[in-house]
């Protein structure tokens, strides 16, 4: 790990005009299963970018990105392709993959280059650690999972059934939700392993009734936004009640009641949710509106865009923007080893000037990097949907990632 | 009967206006390489054509050419003095143009009836009628009215293919080798049922290899070889002629008869018998 | 190998058997036993017994639809017979795959032809030679293990198709063939594997009579040379000419058998198949009559059938 | 646009081992297809099972030698599976059987129940498996540029891979070209045409259906280990797309020709990396990212009918062929 | 809604209680919410107070629920909590649950008093009374004790006393994380999607109605194929065409749904013979071989599902907005709207059957099949054929599409392509070329699509579905209606 040396001594005398132009690359998906994951997380690091470059960009230059796609994992030549192409072109930090699966495809191409990557999205647990080059703003599995799972069994569920589909982020958070129900005396009477759906599923009837019919007190939800309408549909034409079903930041969506997204009035009311972020506020959301007037969503926007500034604060930290400095000044920014607290970027780059430690308030509400280059902690809202099928803050928690 | 022999096209002919009549007609499959070099062919009305020539000589190839299922190159096609070159298929059809291809001349998957229906595909009202009349032709194969075609034998398709040429009472019938894999009665009764169809007034042009019984029936004939007319003249006259006795017709039938006149007496010969109902 | 006199003692042989439909023959290559075929309740090939005498030519007729084609197919593992058992030069082939009893000497051809199209000519015909070590995948990769077979297998596959008329085309796709020369290359390709017996289903059905007749030679040749043929055939010069023994079938059973001039004379077949008038010159406008003789052996034929249930 | 730099993409892409992946895959599937004229439409099956193969013996601690072999086992032992009682079926229905097995083995590949072999849906990393082919490379450890390519020399998408992924290639080239030309090839091509003539002939069909399907499938194992070498093991990477990748390589490289499938592969690797590539630094400042490599894709949609439209026998293929008609 | 509390089976009691829920549906939903408002507790030793607890920086909230399973919370149950040097004691709401807010980080001890609990009742886990939770500050930590009638308990083995029947349902705790809980067996055959409902009864009317519906969408696709040997790739586009033409027309141009479907099935239709017309025809009059036209759809497939993409996006487009909920039909449920679709299914589907089988125009596309140069010969327009076949063939995936969507409760812009080899098996399992068989084969695909779920880890349900597939090929190489062949 780069967090034990980078000292933050020898970087003082950054700050402007020393280091080459930062190239940031990004590999997200904007094509294949996962395409609609892609725009908010674009829309994030071009929000950073924009950030960043408004204050004066890096090193007297302004921040030079380049997006490619990442596709899916059925699509893998695409990424691997599109990772090539960033690495040749020059890019010292990749923002991507949205899936585990697709970054498992190129983290050995990308870290092997001395190139670090950050993930906004991924959570798959056997990604932990894996390159001292390889970070990610996702809030942990085991944070939000755990944050979920006491909602459920606080609000009294005592049979709690999950639908979950079998991709690495379903799966390894319904394991977390599963472990704190049981734990907690509660039953896991649906979604148990081996009851994944497949990630192409369209037809949740039988689904959907099966889950039902095991006679639930409550439904968690843990899929892509993709399949979650699909669900809701299915859920509320069955006569599920649905002040009784929980969402996650992978699903979590403003829906409304018009339009494609939308549901009936009502549909969604009482309904609960969690997402990774203290206050991902509405002020954040319109400033990604201003970036991609198109966006209907959010889910990893904030991830991206932490990742983003955090990459850039790195390379101000360590004077020069090449992967490896990046990479050895990543833990120091994100707060690892402490310091003031800052938000945004030009806040933090005038502390750094100042030759100041900081410690960046991540707007996804993760905490610095652990000794994996996992965030250790983060905080994670809670989120009740009201009558317009839209969810508001009711509260926060903090998780610590527990050490492994 | 010398003359015959001599490579004049059309040789004893009718005067007058054709019915159908193909003019040096180039075609072939392959770009490049063709089939025909030169062909022609006059049908006037009422006659019975025939074509013979050596295998690949290219006398299928004339015969689809005629029909509009190979392109031609160059030359000119005319039927009742219209331009028909290079027409397409269906539309000879509509002008009363029928054709029995050499192989695959049935449709498998499909009952013989239903065949028969496909072969009135552009007038389904005379379906019914037709279909009466056809079958009495072939008594065969009103039993077997429901199986699938593909599942018949090769003699059996062959009616089948003839059966459905005629459904829709053609007035130029364009036959290859109608006569194959025919046991001996049915080729005699597929001769004569040509030369029947065509004494009722239907134009006939035959390919076959079953040359002498051919000739024997024809009006006309054109002995075709690599694509372009060797002979023509009329069907006795070019059945004696040594010359395409020798390349064509061989002497197989001939050495036969003769070895058998001197072996056995003829068969005795089938009681005539009344009451048919035959067309 | 076999000596002219060996097939002159087989055609002799044949003269002493009894003219009944499944006799015994002195020297059988094929024996086949209660062979039975039915579709769809039709018994579309129902043999008692039926021998085929080695070294001689038979010829297997019968009017359309009477079994010919099926029985091949049964003999050569291309369909399943509901009951029966043959034995080819006294082994059971009965139940045994098509390509194993092609190994065992005895080879087919299709009536409607089987071209192998996007093959050239050539290749056709050396897809045919037996025992080329090179069909095998290991020897395939050393090409000195096979190429002195190959050249073998090309010089016996050229003459053939001189004797053929096909040799002009060699190099052209099968695809591209016209009938008749598909019906050439079927029997060609066939006898590339010298079998033992071969069995030709209407070869000559579409070919030109003068190559017909340059081809019969070859077909006795072959005899001469102890390969065994059955075949199928409507052309009853050809028949008569070259076949030593003729079997009638009809319906599936057989009905007659014997030499080709008492055949042909048997009344029954005669009515059933042949009819009185094939030699007469069908241009004769009588016959054109309605209720003529054509007409009247077509009604007995059809009679015939009816009457058999 | 910077134009070096896009070729540069684009040679990198052509060489890489995607590009050798696939052409190992589209050699297989030419013995399949091109020659015997089996529609397996299941390649990626084959693929995935290599790399499986591959991967858990290494993770189980086998060396490289018997890692390879071990794919190469489970390739002949799907083909076995899969044609012992398949390859009697007519073409189309091969065509289902073929696709429905690589998804079932994808599906199974994939599922909870088989996490500890498999990885389940996250699949084997690649840092778990890469390390032996990687330590049999003879290069230092390093970065080498080579003309415009900059690549580490031994680790994931490396010189070594590409070295010995090409080697591969070539050797399995000169082995189908071999067997092409010989009379074993000949029986292939019959079987491809009309298999119950040569039935007829005495070849024991089935065996030859089933040894080409071994061999091609070995083929697809081979690609699928090259595959996985430079990204991970995962089910999905290896499922329905990467089979009709493979048939638009073969057909457009030219199917039964012996360079065909390489070409093939070079040039779809190739032009992908060109078309979206080229969209970006043409449009990229009118159309979004979304919308760039959407067309992107819309195009190379677009060009594969354009150029079966006007050259359907494939670059290398035979026109004449095409012409008969084998219906 | 009082929870009843008596010996009465579980079974029956979950289905009535679920019966109340559906049908109140949201005023339930109220009724609670002001219950657990009024029935909170608040800091040690105090008995419940109004404020419900809310974790802050400083406090954290231990929320124990008191509930038997499948019948309801148990109300009045005592509970005591013990940990960061103090004791706290409260009793359960009428939702079950007790609100001790803490302010300390650390260990608890939670015990239940027994003696408290509903007549009648125990504790499903003696042993894990005295149950120890870890509390983090500013978070909420549960506890849940679940209770059932006496003979019921003992850790997680063994069906609830009530499911006489049992063994049969689903066994979700079949893996590591949850343990199987003791009244899930209680739903016997009865209870699947709501009560009164057998749950194979309901597996089989889904089976049935998604293989209908999918059968209208591939029988496009066993047509072109039954007429030109064409293996579509692209037919899934086509499917989805359909379902984002009825989106667009609800959605954007605000049309009635019966107009949208009619409007999606004619730009299907339009599509069909702009496709044939546009690319197949000309491939055809170059005599390209059909695997070279196959790539072709496959790049048409590839294009298309790009275009979908480009145009709305990847997010799923439900083509109406409000939900329709399911009606009970003696022992099964179905939505208004489903039913709608597979009656429209059934009628297309006989119609285009009765077409096919019963006229000239359907025996002429058998025979364009069989023998084109022959079709031709014998009069029939071949071109004009296919053509025509195109376009039913698309119009009938766009309706299909429609209808799989309505059904389905949404479409997107890969809908289609994820339903190819669903349709593709449907159409081989009833034998290609055999239109009726792509019928016969969708609904089998259909029911085991969905009765694979009793025994099969849903994930793996299409892939039963296509071992199902194979296993018929191996029995009947044609497929189910599928003719053999004659050789020779
Ligand atoms: N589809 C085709 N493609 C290419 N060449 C062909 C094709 N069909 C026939 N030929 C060639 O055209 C020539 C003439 O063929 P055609 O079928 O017209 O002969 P034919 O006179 O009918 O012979 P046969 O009596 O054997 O039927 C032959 O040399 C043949 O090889
Ligand atoms: N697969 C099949 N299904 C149904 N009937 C069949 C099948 N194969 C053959 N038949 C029938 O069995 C009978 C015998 O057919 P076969 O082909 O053996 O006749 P054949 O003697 O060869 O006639 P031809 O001289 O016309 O070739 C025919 O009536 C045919 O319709
Ligand atoms: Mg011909
Ligand atoms: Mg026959």
């Amino acid at each position: 790990g780069g967090t034990d040396e980078a000292g933050g001594g020898e970087t003082t005398d950054s700050g402007s005009g020393s280091g080459e132009p930062l190239h940031i690359g990004t590999l997200l998906p904007v094509t294949g299963s996962l395409a609609q994951l892609g725009p908010p997380e674009i829309a994030g690091v071009d929000l950073a970018i924009a950030e960043i470059n408004e204050a004066g960009g890096l090193f007297g230059a302004d921040v030079e990105v380049t997006h490619t796609d990442s596709s899916d994992a059925n699509n893998a030549p695409v990424s691997t392709a599109s990772a090539q192409e960033l690495i040749s072109a020059g890019a010292s930090v990749v923002i991507g993959a949205a899936s585990s699966s697709v970054t498992l495809n190129v983290v050995d191409d990308i870290t092997g280059a001395g190139v670090v990557q950050i993930s906004p999205a991924n959570t798959a647990t056997n990604l932990s650690g894996y390159s001292d080059f390889y970070f990610r703003t996702a809030p942990p599995d085991s944070v939000q999972g755990d944050v979920l799972g006491n909602l459920i069994i606080s609000d009294g569920a005592s049979n709690v059934g999950i639908l979950v589909f079998n991709d690495s982020y379903g799966t390894s958070l319904r394991d977390v939700v599963a472990g704190v129900v049981t734990d907690a005396g509660g039953t896991v009477v649906y979604g148990a392993e081996g009851q994944e759906f497949d990630p192409a599923e369209q037809n949740f009837s039988t689904i959907v009734g099966d889950a039902i019919a095991s006679s639930p007190d409550a439904i968690a939800i843990l899929a892509f936004t993709d399949q979650t309408p699909l669900v809701v549909r299915e859920l509320v034409a069955q006569g599920w009640d649905m002040s009784k079903t929980y969402f996650v930041d992978g699903n979590l969506q403003n829906f409304g009641t018009e339009g494609e997204t939308g549901f009936p009035a009502g549909t969604l009311e009482g309904a609960q949710g969690t997402l990774p972020g203290a206050f991902p506020s509405e002020e954040f959301q319109a400033r990604m509106l201003e970036v991609d007037p198109e966006l209907s969503e959010y889910s990893y926007g904030p991830e991206s865009y932490d990742a983003t500034i955090l990459a850039a604060l790195a390379a101000l930290k360590g004077g020069a923007s090449d992967g490896e400095t990046i990479q050895a000044n990543l833990a120091a920014v994100s707060g690892a080893d402490g310091g003031e607290e800052c938000t945004g970027f030009q806040e933090c780059a005038d502390l750094i000037e100042a030759g100041e430690d900081v410690a960046y308030q991540a707007v996804s509400g993760v905490g610095p990097f652990n000794e994996a280059n996992d965030p250790s902690s983060a905080f994670i809202g809670i989120y009740k949907f009201g009558g317009d099928n839209t969810y508001t803050f009711s509260r926060s928690e903090e998780g610590e990632v527990p050490a492994s | 009967m010398t003359e015959t022999t001599a490579p004049v096209v059309h040789r004893g002919a009718p005067a007058g206006e054709p019915l159908l009549h193909a003019d040096d007609l180039v075609a072939g499959y392959l770009p490049g390489v063709n089939i025909l070099e030169g062909c022609s062919l006059v049908l006037h009305p009422g006659e019975l054509v025939g074509i013979i020539g050596p295998n690949g000589a290219g006398k299928s190839t004339l015969l689809k050419a005629l029909f509009g299922l190979v392109g031609i190159r160059s030359g000119r096609l005319t039927l009742q003095g219209d331009d028909i070159t290079n027409l397409r298929a269906d539309a000879l059809v509509r002008r009363g143009v029928g054709f029995v291809p050499q192989s695959n001349n049935v449709f498998p998957s499909l009952t013989i009836e239903e065949n028969l229906q496909m072969g009135v595909f552009q007038t389904p009202q005379k379906f019914h009628e037709r279909l009466e009349v056809v079958l009495h032709l072939f008594p065969e194969l009103v039993k077997r009215r429901k199986q699938r075609a593909g599942a018949l034998s090769g003699g059996e398709r062959q009616m089948v293919a003839m059966a459905r040429a005629l459904m829709p009472e053609p007035s130029v019938l364009l036959l290859d080798e109608p006569s194959a894999g025919l046991s001996p009665v049915r080729q005699d009764e597929a001769f004569l049922r040509t030369r029947r169809i065509n004494k009722a007034g239907v134009s006939v042009v035959i390919v076959e290899q079953n040359a002498r019984r051919a000739l024997q029936i024809c009006d006309r004939a054109y002995v075709l070889d690599q694509g372009r007319n060797a002979y023509s003249g009329r069907g006795r006259e070019l059945m004696h002629d040594p010359k395409v006795i020798e390349l064509y017709l061989g002497t197989l039938a001939t050495d036969v008869d003769a070895a058998r006149d001197a072996e056995a007496p003829p068969a005795p010969r089938a009681e005539p018998r009344s009451g048919d109902t035959a067309r | 190998m076999p000596a002219e006199h060996v097939v002159d003692q087989a055609r002799s042989d044949l003269q002493q058997v009894a003219r009944t439909p499944g006799v015994a023959k002195p020297d059988a290559l094929l024996v086949a036993d209660g062979v039975r075929r039915s579709f769809g309740g039709v018994n579309a090939v129902d043999v008692e017994h039926l021998e085929v005498q080695r070294h001689v030519i038979t010829a297997l007729i019968g009017p359309n639809g009477a079994g010919k084609t099926t029985f091949f197919n049964l003999m050569t593992g291309f369909d399943r017979p509901d009951t029966g058992t043959w034995l080819f030069d006294g082994t059971p082939l009965s139940g045994v795959a098509a390509s194993r009893v092609a190994t065992a000497g005895m080879v087919r051809t299709f009536q409607l032809t089987k071209a192998l199209a996007r093959m050239t000519v050539l290749e056709n015909m050396r897809l045919g030679a037996r025992d080329q070590p090179g069909e095998n995948l290991f020897t395939a990769l050393v090409k000195p293990v096979w190429a002195p077979r190959e050249r073998a297998i090309t010089d016996k596959a050229m003459s053939l198709l001189e004797r053929f008329k096909l040799d002009t085309k060699k190099d052209d796709f099968a695809g591209s063939l016209s009938g008749g020369q598909r019906k050439l290359l079927e029997m060609a390709r066939a006898l590339m594997s010298d079998p033992a017996l071969v069995m030709l289903d209407e070869p000559m059905a579409g070919v030109n009579p003068a190559l017909t007749q340059s081809l019969l030679g070859h077909i006795t040749d072959l005899r001469d040379s102890g390969t065994t043929v059955l075949f199928v055939e409507h052309d009853m010069h050809m028949v008569r000419h070259i076949s030593d023994w003729v079997v009638v079938m009809a319906q599936g059973q057989v009905v007659a058998e014997g030499p080709p001039a008492a055949v042909m004379a048997d009344q029954a077949v005669i009515d059933a198949y042949l009819g009185a008038h094939h030699d007469t010159d069908l241009g004769d406008d009588a016959l054109l009559e309605e209720g003529g003789v054509i007409d009247a052996e077509a009604e007995a034929e059809a009679d015939a059938e009816e009457k058999k249930p | 646009m910077d134009f070096g730099q896009l070729l540069t993409n684009v040679l990198t892409e052509m060489t890489g081992p995607t590009a050798i992946a696939y052409a190992l895959a589209a050699i297989g599937l030419n013995i399949h297809f091109g020659l015997t004229g089996l529609i397996n439409m299941g390649q990626a099956g084959f693929m995935l099972l290599g790399a499986y193969g591959f991967a858990i013996s290494t993770i189980a601690g086998a060396p490289l030698w018997l890692a390879f072999l071990v794919a190469i086992g489970a390739a002949i032992v799907f083909a076995l599976l899969l044609g012992l009682p398949t390859l009697k079926l007519r073409g189309d229905y091969l065509a289902i059987v073929t696709i429905a097995a690589a998804e079932i083995v994808r599906m199974v590949g994939r599922s909870t129940a088989l996490t500890d072999l498999t990885g389940g849906a996250e699949g084997l990393t690649g840092n778990s498996f890469k390390s032996t082919f990687q330590d049999a490379s003879p290069f230092p450890d390093d970065r080498w540029a080579l003309g415009p390519i900059t690549l580490s020399t031994n680790a994931s998408n490396s010189w070594w891979l590409r070295i010995v992924g090409w080697l591969v290639v070539a050797l399995a080239c000169l082995l189908v070209w071999r067997l092409v030309h010989s009379p074993w090839g000949r029986v292939l091509r019959g079987i491809r045409e009309d298999e119950d003539a040569v039935r007829a002939l005495g070849k024991n069909v089935y065996s030859y259906k089933l040894q080409a399907l071994v061999l091609g499938g070995v083929f697809g194992a081979l690609g699928g280990v090259v595959f996985v070498l430079a990204s991970s093991v995962q089910a999905d990477s290896l499922g329905r797309p990467v089979t009709f990748n493979t048939w638009t390589i073969l057909l457009l490289g030219g199917a039964a020709t012996v360079f065909g499938p390489v070409l093939g592969s070079l040039l779809f690797w190739g032009s992908l990396v060109f078309v979206r590539g080229f969209l970006r630094g043409a449009v990229g400042d009118v159309l979004s990212v979304q919308q760039v490599e959407q067309i992107g894709w819309v195009l190379v949609g677009v060009t594969l009918i354009l150029l079966i439209v006007f050259r359907p026998q494939g670059i290398l293929g035979d026109k004449k062929e095409l012409a008969i008609n084998a219906r | 809604m009082p929870p009843p509390r008596t010996e009465v089976p579980v079974r029956a009691l979950a289905c009535l209680d679920r019966t109340v829920a559906v049908r109140r549906g949201g005023a339930v939903l109220l009724l609670l919410l002001v219950l657990a408002l009024t029935t909170s507790v608040v800091a040690a030793p105090a008995r419940a107070a109004a404020a419900p607890c809310t974790p802050d920086a400083t406090t954290a909230c231990l929320n124990v629920t008191v509930t038997s399973p499948g019948v309801g919370p148990a109300a009045g149950v005592t509970v005591t909590v013990e940990g960061g040097g103090a004791t706290a004691e409260a009793t359960t709401g009428a939702d079950g649950r007790a609100s001790v807010p803490v302010t300390e980080a650390g260990d608890y001890t939670v015990t239940v008093d027994e003696s408290t609990l509903p007549a009648g009742t125990v504790l499903r886990d003696p042993a894990a009374n005295a149950a120890t939770v870890p509390v983090v500050l500013g978070r909420s930590a549960g506890r849940i004790f679940q209770v059932v009638p006496p003979g019921a308990e003992g850790g997680d083995s063994g069906p609830a006393p009530a499911a006489t029947d049992g063994g049969t349902s689903q066994s979700p705790g079949g893996g590591g994380a949850g343990t199987a809980p003791a009244d899930e067996t209680g739903e016997g055959t009865e209870a699947s999607a709501g009560p009164g409902t057998n749950r194979y009864a309901q597996l089989v009317l889904a089976g049935l109605v998604f293989g209908i519906l999918l059968a209208l969408a591939s029988l496009g696709a066993n047509l072109i194929y039954g007429t030109t040997g064409l293996s579509n790739f692209a037919h899934g586009e086509l499917v989805t065409l359909g379902g984002m033409t009825a989106f667009m027309a609800v959605q954007w141009w605000d049309l009635p749904l019966w107009l949208a479907i009619v409007v999606a099935t004619t730009a299907g239709a339009l599509v069909g013979w702009l496709l044939n017309r546009l690319i197949f025809a000309p491939l055809r009059r170059r005599g390209v071989g059909i695997t070279q036209q196959m790539i072709v759809t496959i790049g048409l497939a590839l294009a298309g599902l790009s275009l979908f993409l480009f145009v709305y996006g990847a997010q799923p487009a439900p083509i109406v907005s409000g939900i329709s909920a399911r009606i009970q039909i003696g022992p099964v449920q179905i939505s208004g709207q489903s039913l709608l679709s597979v009656g429209v299914a059934v009628v297309v589907l006989a119609a285009v059957a009765l077409t096919l089988s019963r006229t000239r125009l359907g025996r002429a596309t058998r025979a364009v099949s069989d023998n084109p140069a022959l079709a031709a010969a014998t009069g029939i327009k071949v071109e004009a054929i296919i053509g025509g076949v195109w376009v039913v063939s698309a119009a009938l995936a766009s309706l299909g599409g429609v209808l799989l969507a309505l059904y389905l409760n949404s479409t997107r812009f890969n809908f289609g392509s994820t339903l190819l080899l669903l349709m593709f098996a449907a159409i081989t399992l009833g034998g290609l070329g055999s239109p009726l068989g792509a019928v016969v084969g969708a609904v089998v695909i259909g029911l085991v699509v969905e009765l694979s779920t009793i025994v099969l880890p849903s994930d793996m349900r299409y892939a039963s579905a296509l071992v199902i597939l194979i296993l018929v090929l191996l029995i009947r190489p044609q497929g189910i209606l599928g003719r053999a062949e004659r050789i020779g």
